[in-house]
């Protein structure tokens, strides 16, 4: 029966809004960010406006209700995401944090001279730096998994990859390609070589239900202002065991067990992790988000995604044949709504400024995967991202607007 | 809900009258326990005999009136005990005090709902009020962990 | 002229709530976390209404207007700081994240085994577990300043103490005793002494008008949430060649100039420390809460501040006598309006859990700083923090709760 | 604002035939330019005589028609020039290309009002709309960016 999508654009502010002389704005940067629904904003103003106080610390009512509201949130979330317990749940800024928070914990500790780190040719900046990082001090080798010429991972020569590694750290979706990962595969895969996993779910959970406890990671990753909520809010999940083992990260406020002039004794799990005054009131917004997101429904959402991206896929095909390509899995069912593409030879960053104009939203650049776009052989792409928000008439406005540009740059 | 629902004639009487207060002298065995998040420090010192019963413990250390009385009952009620029943008091005063982290979505005592529910905790039940002042509930549970940590290294 | 005190309060609408059968709130926890007004509430929420998107990416219109934002507002706090350029500003999630920073690039690519690192004994946890981590690294020695009876430095023997340090890290304000410390001094003899000065801001930004550029410290820290400002945000503060010449922090998007699978290179500051989606809408809100703290003008807050102190020392005293102590200099000019205090002998946890039926927000604890309660002999304080907002009146209704609990518990 | 305003017809005509495209052999001096935003990459060759003269210059590499254009008036603008002339073209344009930045609060350019009033940027002139789109500064100064690091190690 599919999602009423006129009636989710209402929700969405940003929607509403027009530019340039009242073009409606066509948001098709969702892989970038997501627009926040009314009652995330609300959830936040209302947090502020009514219990705003520390949390974990006052003995008094409005400093109770924003701990409640917290930790009620990390609750949400948490289930949201299939963990077992909300101490499997670790608060950060952002997904970016969240791996530097392995790789400066589990990874500084664990890993030494010549231990390997696979990752895939398809990853983020977010999950190549870190371990740039770890092997610029530790002597580390990393080793990529390579694509194949639809996108997808490369896995002919997985065993010899794995061999001896100790870490597997991958995107379950890409955030370029769209291509959506085996996860559970490559988990196994990394268990049976006696390696660990971490999964990057930043492009995952905002469009396919996630149920971490099944996907088999070691370590799982998230970003909140992709998935309709707000900015300076991300999420580690580990198992309680993992966490108990790793050192703490920063050092501070709320994650301290005792302090002397000596040394200190760390907190438990998760706090342990959340040195300072956390992100109270964007925890409290990320709540609000996944109680939209279930709301709708995750499997409605990646139905109507499926669809939608088929419907763009064959549209913009027929429209402009040759001169478009699409980068990627071809088929709909294996990929996410994400689409980088390259028109006729209009530079992306020509493409979308003239797309601008006609009030369609895409990104232009490297889109924080460098290597991925070295492999494809390009710096930039443009990139058309969908989520629930987004319909038919939307499709068409990027077909319209492409077809702008292309008689604007027709020399 | 009103103070009184928290603060007890029969807790107040437990913070003015601590029962088994002090330390006992080595070779008891003692742990710190620490609260993070108020500063709060308790000592517990212990004996437990070689048949596993508690033949003596005593509390230390500085609290509030919720953390200094819910110990002192603590120790009323594990004195003479064995290891075992003990740690099923401390189940059944973790899962009174756990109903409230429940609502909030956190599920990690929900195996205890199996707890015996004729385990009779006496003065302890007083202590129930608590839940509703959740930043309180660390207060409440101090001696409790402290406990815990104490068996948990006598039977290591 | 002062403030007007009763107008403020109506920009901030938690103070306009009631708890416990119609108790008007008394917010006296603001060196916890300050309040918020509708301006930098309203800022947020416009801004995920109108303009959200990701900045530094897109090339349509609403993800410029995000740009424009969000360096408008970092151009706008470091003028409010004093800095010479926006470059200097870094934005981190809060203080703890700040000083973390330092510690893990300043810190780990200066400090050696045997290397001195000067703190204080009034210092939050936040400065004292950062370099309690790079101790158990690097084998460097900490050193605490000591104090004098009345809460204030002790710097009778300070020669001995910087003498070969590498670093001098303290807080400009004592977010337990009130203790306004003489920065300028304390960053001359860091100097001298051929040590790095870090100073902690957290609680003097928001209640002292603050100019980094003649504090004289090398590296300056704060946290936005204190000062009117939203969670999930702070900075730090350095000049351009140090910032330059320190390695990265967190790896991921935004933070590099480019990335291979054999290594990457970092853009330019302050951007190089700003891995990931940056909290966009919390650094919006903080713009706002500097042009209202503005609007006000820092000096006006000050001067009620040190009024109010005064009125409160005095009436304290007039009412309760030697019941009452109050930790920190008795001189409210060389202090901030934040009194931590003993009241007969009822634990703070206790008196502030009454209070609280009286509507009276007081913190119990702590406050992240236990060497300092050691050095108090206390475990726990009760804590009342003063700021623009309060009155007269909210001293009356803290000494009167005081009055309560002290009835409540009189056996 | 409309879109003519950014792409202006000579603008068009530097990307469509951009002057100086290519790459000096060596022993031209060779810098690789990143705008980190977009992932474009420029490749600057430069040949300096001893007299500080650029006797030649070439760009390669990829980018948009902003970034394409910006370079190849700036070859056109620079061959022949002196260095130092040259810095003074990097000042001017920057500066140009920097009163959006400075309403944004950054004062880094507040020096270069001083630049000489009377230098005449010719076809660069065209690329003032590019102020109006802040993401876009970055492809117009990525040659420039490019040229200053070649001079800058040259005279190192
Ligand atoms: C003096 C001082 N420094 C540092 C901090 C830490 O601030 P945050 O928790 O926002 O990182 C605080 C407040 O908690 C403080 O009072
Ligand atoms: C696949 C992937 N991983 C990680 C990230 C980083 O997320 P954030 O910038 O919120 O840390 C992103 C988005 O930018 C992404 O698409």
């Amino acid at each position: 029966m599919g999602l009423n999508v006129s009636e989710i654009k209402k929700d969405f502010p940003v929607l509403g809004q027009t530019v340039h002389d009242g073009r409606r704005i066509v948001y098709l940067d969702s892989a970038n960010t997501s627009q926040k629904p009314q009652s995330v904003i609300d959830a936040m103003g209302r947090y502020y406006e009514t219990i705003n106080a520390n949390v974990h610390r006052g003995t008094y009512k409005i400093a109770e209700e924003a701990t409640n509201a917290m930790e009620g949130a990390r609750g949400r979330v948490a289930t949201f995401l299939g963990a077992n317990s909300s101490r499997e749940l670790v608060f950060t800024k952002n997904a970016t944090e969240s791996i530097n928070l392995v790789a400066n914990t589990w990874g500084r500790s664990n890993l030494n001279e010549g231990d390997a780190v696979v990752l895939t040719m398809m990853e983020h900046h977010a999950t190549i730096v870190p371990w740039h990082m770890v092997a610029a001090e530790k002597g580390i080798e990393l080793r990529w998994i390579p694509l194949t010429a639809d996108g997808q991972l490369d896995l002919t020569d997985i065993d010899r990859l794995v061999d001896g590694a100790k870490l597997v750290s991958f995107t379950a979706m890409s955030n370029v390609l769209g291509t959506i990962n085996p996860v559970e595969r490559l988990t196994e895969i990394a268990r049976s070589a006696g390696a660990m996993s971490l999964v990057d779910g930043s492009q995952h959970v905002p469009h396919l239900a996630t149920n971490v406890a099944e996907l088999g990671a070691d370590f799982f990753v998230f970003t909140g202002h992709k998935m309709l909520g707000p900015t300076g809010i991300g999420g580690l999940w580990a198992q309680e065991e993992t966490l108990d083992a790793m050192p703490p990260f920063l050092g501070g406020g709320e994650m301290i067990l005792n302090v002397t002039t000596e040394g200190f004794t760390t907190t438990e799990i998760p706090w342990k992790f959340e040195a300072g005054t956390p992100p109270i009131a964007e925890i409290v917004g990320l709540g609000a988000a996944v109680d939209y997101l279930t709301a709708v429904g995750m499997d409605e959402i990646r139905q109507h995604e499926v669809e939608l991206t088929g419907y763009a896929l064959r549209t913009l095909h027929d429209r402009f044949g040759d001169d478009l390509t699409i980068h990627g899995p071809a088929e709909p069912a294996s990929r996410g709504g994400v689409m980088s593409i390259q028109f006729k030879d209009i530079h992306p960053h020509d493409l979308t400024q003239i797309m601008d104009q006609n009030g369609v939203c895409l990104r232009a650049g490297h889109h924080c995967a460098k290597p991925l776009m070295k492999a494809l052989g390009a710096n930039a792409t443009a990139r058309a991202s969908l989520y629930l928000y987004n319909d038919e008439a939307d499709i068409d406005a990027l077909g319209d607007a492409l077809e702008a540009s292309g008689e604007f740059f027709d020399f | 809900m009103g103070l009184e629902d928290l603060y007890r004639e029969i807790i107040l009487d437990h913070y003015r009258s601590p029962r088994n207060r002090g330390e006992l002298p080595p070779p008891a065995h003692r742990v710190e326990g620490f609260n993070p998040l108020c500063g709060d420090e308790v000592v517990l010192t212990i004996e437990v005999d070689d048949e596993g019963m508690v033949k003596d413990l005593k509390i230390g250390g500085q609290g509030c009136s919720i953390s200094q009385s819910s110990a002192s009952m603590m120790t009323a009620a594990i004195k003479g005990k064995s290891a075992a029943e003990a740690r099923e008091f401390i189940e059944a005063f973790k899962t009174m005090m756990s109903i409230h982290s429940k609502e909030l979505g956190d599920d990690e005592h929900g195996e205890l709902d199996q707890i015996d529910p004729d385990l009779d905790l006496g003065d302890l039940e007083a202590l129930k009020g608590v839940v509703q002042y959740p930043v309180r509930i660390k207060c409440a549970t101090l001696g409790w962990n402290t406990l815990t940590q104490a068996l948990d290294e006598l039977s290591a």
